[in-house]
């Protein structure tokens, strides 16, 4: 097994783990502002699992240079949807946190459990 | 330059996310009062007018493809059209469109006027989000919609006065974007192993697939995913507190459609993608998700013969009406499908209908607990009258919508074996549960002495006039069921004849 | 010839660079208290990133490369002690006092 | 060596990740999350994904961290400590993991130049880039042009999520809730003013300098508008929020959020008028190759534009919003 082989493997690895380290946050964090931080956490790992797949041996960034020839490019498109997905992952973590800042206003607190006795 | 009067017909599926998506921003510019809703209100309309052409197009046997910025299919992002999809645009646009008609007097009542473009706004990218994923035939394309249709509907539901919203809708967030995320591992698995998003092109590469596991894997987290997205017991656990708590036109908009979509995704990935390439797909998805839809369906009706909010116990009752749908796709049959098909449009109506209702009910009554809404129906005769036949087409009384797909559906389970009775029999008990809760709600409306002592008048006309409307659609749909029907089939046939 | 004098002068300088990046994260872990931590840290911040770029830029050449690198360099000078600055200004405004005697707080 | 260096990261994301899930305090929470996207976006950069990298870098180190802090700034800063539920949790969780880890021993491995991912679609982008865009950059010919639809889909979730925030803090604070203008901005303190006025004009360049050079180079409409909004952050975090508000009013950011998604949506549709498909540039000029470029920088100015004025929006909504007493 040669070192590319092992950081292949190890990739998935730390993708598997720290998917799981954010959903563990997600789920069992009762802190509200904690669970978005998880939540981007798991996102994050998605993304890295996408652009795990990108690599191409020897390749480089799939910016073509004029002249160059044999070159070998990563694959450009899960970068795209990489992209798109991190604009996505902001998004919600920003609307999640204007509806974080209102239930502290409404509620004086920031703990789910507290809120749900409030109620 | 001479613009003819051109032919939009095969811009359609196009038109049909663009239309609502572009006016979104362009309402945030009317600001003075009324101008915003007339303005969404067209949007809602128009698009509504899309889909009725498509879905009657459809019916004669076309096919809509088209190729987003003229690059062909695999290459760029396609959208597609068939039976099905046509069904669901008429759920989703109908809902949309109904609901923002008499939306007016409802969200004048909780919403400030300040506040109320960027709701409408919002109403607007939820239903371009919610068509998007249906016309999408692109697994990457669907996501990137479900979340705007996703974002803008936990803005709607956020919106109310009712402080109890923040947190169901802070749950709804973290449960949906948990859902998304599942959906997004899924659909990288299959393309890391099939280095394709296009799903049709999904189904013809997937076949060659020599290391099934991490498709087998990947066919696990998105059925997980969209099932949490589509509130399938027993990972509903968002859904009623966020319905109970929004404001009450966003509900009915959300109650009609937004879990059916989610739906459509599932069956159209189990059934184009998976379903003829994984051996034993069909077992697999009929063991997964029968015995939930039968728990849903038999859990969630217990629950709202007993609950006391009236939103939220019909809340329930739409959890258990996703196990029907759930529960015909499970049979994989064509008889099964179009259960499910006809069931989804159905129970749009009813639901729809009773949430315009009690969306009518709110204006007059603050607390929507039961024990407040006794004798209703003297003071607000038309409301409840509406209700009322809302409420059979969702037990399913002979000559409302309801009817005609419970039958389907009893019809469908009669094939199923040696399991038929039991099937048969878990359909009637939660048909006769639903129609326990049903009748508490009359028996209050009707027979329950006043405990509000103000007499309210009727609800604002341009609600009323909808909601009748909508109940008149239950009752036309239950005696002249051929066009829904005669979608549903063909959408069981597109779904099945692929994977013959 | 000038070729691997340029070579060793900027393996020189990356060593040199790289030693003090150590020596900061030492201190960073050792000293006793924040300020003193603080000032450990900052040496990465100047002297570790002026000795590293200017060997980068000797394995550049003169290229767009090394403007780059000359540009990421200034901005790096000018921001980081910026850092530092607004650290140990925001712990001193929370009370925190700058007095030798004051070791081993950790809070 | 580079191969050592990726390991080094990865084991770093994870223990900064178990880190994030330690603490107590919020505040460091944040702060790890900040250096947790530095560190993914180093590694998107071993894995050649520059243009992903700038974005983490810039949208997960930056604008997040900035619109998470002004959030705790509103709410509490320490979390409670609660044991409930871990068990459940932790079995979800080595399920979920176990299954992930279970798929990997077919994926193909890292780098395999025969994987399917290389061998379907990316060799035809690959290929035909250089031939109907003529420009290098094969990330923004498929970002602008091949997958343009995901991306109009893109804009429109930041435009969700800023009237989303709108509309959710445009309610009220409750009573008893006060701003204190003087607590924002770093006004009495020279240094940080004098280096940050020297700098936000070279962040704004930088910033214009990515939006137009996304065809050449690693960049784009949403990395510039990501920079730029940060320069104004910047700004904001120096003089105060009501001096960027007036430098730039609410009104002109909501003018860019709406303008750039309807540039996006306008030159789709303009495409549809004059006889395309949706979003098919290579009608917008008589020359395809050029029509294609005009349609990209129209529309990366359009992304740039909204991405810009949502981020902008949705920080001040957080940062002007008044505290509760």
């Amino acid at each position: 097994m040669n070192l590319l082989e092992l950081l292949g493997y190890f990739n998935y690895w730390v993708f598997a783990i720290v998917l799981s380290v954010g959903l563990y946050t997600v789920i069992a964090k009762v802190n509200l502002v904690k669970k978005l931080i998880g939540l981007s956490i798991f996102q994050s790992a998605v993304f890295l699992m996408y652009i795990t797949m990108d690599k191409v041996e020897g390749g480089t960034a799939p910016i073509i240079q004029k002249g160059v020839e044999n070159q070998v490019f990563s694959n450009p498109l899960p970068q795209v949807l990489i992209l798109t997905a991190i604009v996505v992952g902001v998004s919600t973590l920003a609307l999640g946190l204007a509806i974080v800042v209102r239930i502290y206003e409404a509620y004086g607190t920031i703990e789910e459990d507290e809120i749900l006795d409030a109620d | 330059m001479q613009i003819d009067v051109m032919d939009l017909t095969p811009h359609l599926p196009a038109l049909q996310v663009i239309v609502p998506m572009l006016c979104a921003p362009l309402i945030l510019l009317l600001k003075p009062r009324g101008l915003a809703w007339a303005g969404a209100t067209a949007a809602a309309l128009l698009s509504f007018a899309i889909a009725l052409n498509m879905a009657l197009a459809v019916n004669t046997g076309a096919y809509f493809n088209y190729d987003m910025g003229g690059w062909e299919a695999p290459y760029g992002i396609e959208l597609s059209v068939g039976a099905f999809g046509a069904l669901v645009l008429l759920i989703v646009t109908g809902a949309g469109a109904a609901a923002m008609l008499a939306a007016r007097p409802s969200v004048d009542s909780q919403i400030e006027a300040e506040r109320q473009p960027l709701f409408y706004s919002a109403w607007l990218l939820a239903l371009a989000g919610l068509a998007g994923i249906v016309v999408s035939a692109d697994a990457f394309n669907i996501f990137v919609f479900m979340e705007i249709s996703s974002l803008a509907s936990y803005v709607l539901i956020a919106g109310g006065p009712d402080r109890r919203a923040l947190p169901a809708v802070f749950k709804y967030l973290i449960m949906g974007t948990i859902g998304a995320t599942f959906y997004l591992i899924g659909i990288g698995l299959v393309y890391m192993m099939t280095g394709t998003l296009n799903l049709a092109d999904m189904e013809a590469r997937i076949g060659d697939v020599t290391d099934i596991n991490p498709i087998l894997v990947a066919a696990g987290f998105i059925t997980i995913g969209l099932a949490l997205k589509a509130a399938v017991f027993p990972l509903h656990v968002w859904l009623p507190n966020a319905y109970t708590h929004s404001p009450h036109i966003v509900t009915v908009f959300l109650a009609a459609c937004a879990t059916k979509v989610a739906i459509y995704v599932l069956v159209r990935f189990d059934f184009f993608v998976f379903q003829d390439n994984l051996e034993n797909h069909d077992l697999q998805f009929s063991l997964f998700l029968m015995p939930l839809a039968l728990l849903g369906i038999l859990m969630a009706s217990a629950v709202a013969m007993f609950e006391g909010h009236i939103k939220r116990l019909l809340a329930m009752s739409s959890v258990a009406q996703i196990g029907y749908i759930i529960l015909g796709a499970s049979f994989v049959s064509e008889a099964g499908l179009t259960a499910s098909a006809a069931h989804m449009f159905n129970h749009a109506l009813a639901k729809g209908g009773l949430f315009l209702a009690i969306a009518g009910l709110a204006c007059h009554y603050r607390d929507l607990r039961l024990e407040q809404l006794g004798g209703a129906a003297r003071s607000m005769p038309w409301t409840a009258a509406a209700m009322v036949i809302c409420g059979f087409s969702l037990v399913g009384i002979p000559g409302t919508a309801g009817f005609i797909s419970k039958w389907l559906l009893i019809d469908a389970a009669m094939d199923e074996g040696r399991f038929a009775w039991l099937l048969v029999a878990i359909i009637i008990a939660s048909s006769l549960m639903a129609l326990a809760y049903v009748w508490r709600i009359i028996e209050t409306l009707y027979f329950k002495p006043p405990v509000v002592a103000e007499a309210p008048a009727e609800a604002p006309l341009q609600l009323l006039l909808v909601t009748w409307l909508v109940a008149l659609a239950n009752i036309g749909f239950g005696l002249f069921p051929q066009f829904p029907l005669a979608l549903s089939s063909a959408a069981a046939q597109l779904l099945l004849g692929r994977a013959s | 010839m000038i070729e691997s004098a340029v070579d060793v002068m900027s393996w020189i300088l990356l060593f040199t660079g790289g030693a003090f990046v150590l020596i900061g994260g030492i201190g960073a872990l050792r000293l006793p208290n924040f300020y003193t931590r603080l000032h450990a840290a900052s040496l990465t911040e100047t002297m570790a990133t002026i000795l590293i770029f200017a060997g980068m830029i000797l394995q550049a050449g003169l290229s767009l490369a090394a403007l780059k690198l000359l540009a990421i360099m200034v901005f790096l000078l000018l921001t980081a002690p910026t850092a530092s600055y607004a650290l140990a200004n925001a712990a001193l405004q929370s009370g925190m006092r700058p007095e030798a005697e004051s070791g081993g707080e950790d809070t | 060596m580079i191969i050592i260096f990726a390991l080094f990261l990865l084991s770093l994301l994870v223990i900064t990740a178990l880190a994030i899930v330690r603490t107590e305090n919020l505040f460091v929470a944040v702060m790890l999350t900040s250096i947790f996207s530095l560190l993914m976006a180093a590694n998107f950069f071993i894995l050649d994904a520059a243009d992903v990298a700038l974005t983490e870098a810039a949208v997960g180190a930056g604008i997040t961290t900035v619109i998470f802090l002004s959030a705790l700034a509103l709410t509490a800063q320490r979390e409670k400590v609660v044991t409930a539920g871990r068990r459940p949790a932790l079995v979800v969780v080595a399920v979920l993991a176990t299954l992930i880890i279970y798929a990997t021993f077919d994926k193909p491995r890292l780098g395999d130049p025969d994987a399917p991912v290389h061998q379907h679609l990316a060799p035809w982008y690959l290929e035909n880039t250089p031939e109907l865009m003529d420009f290098p950059n094969v990330v923004t010919a498929v970002l602008g042009s091949f997958r343009g639809y995901d991306t109009l889909g893109e804009v429109f979730v930041v435009f969700a999520a800023c009237i989303g925030v709108l509309f959710i803090l445009g309610v009220k604070p409750p009573a008893g809730s006060r701003y204190n203008p003087d607590s924002s901005g770093l006004r009495h303190h020279l240094i940080p003013q004098v280096v940050g006025r020297l700098l936000i004009p070279f962040i704004v360049l930088f910033g214009l300098y990515v939006q137009f050079h996304g065809e050449y180079g690693p960049g784009g409409g949403f990395q510039a508008g990501a920079l730029i909004a940060s320069g104004v952050i910047l700004y904001a975090l120096l003089e105060g929020e009501a001096a960027a508000l007036r430098a730039v009013p609410q009104s002109v950011l909501m003018g860019l959020v709406v303008g750039g998604a309807c540039l996006y949506g306008g030159v789709g549709l303009l495409c549809i008028l004059l006889g395309g498909n949706f979003l098919e540039y290579s009608v917008l000029l008589s020359d395809p190759v050029s029509g294609q470029q005009l349609g990209i920088l129209l529309i990366e100015a359009g992304v740039g534009m909204a991405v810009c004025g949502a981020l902008l929006s949705i920080f001040h909504a957080f940062a002007a919003r008044p505290m509760r007493s």
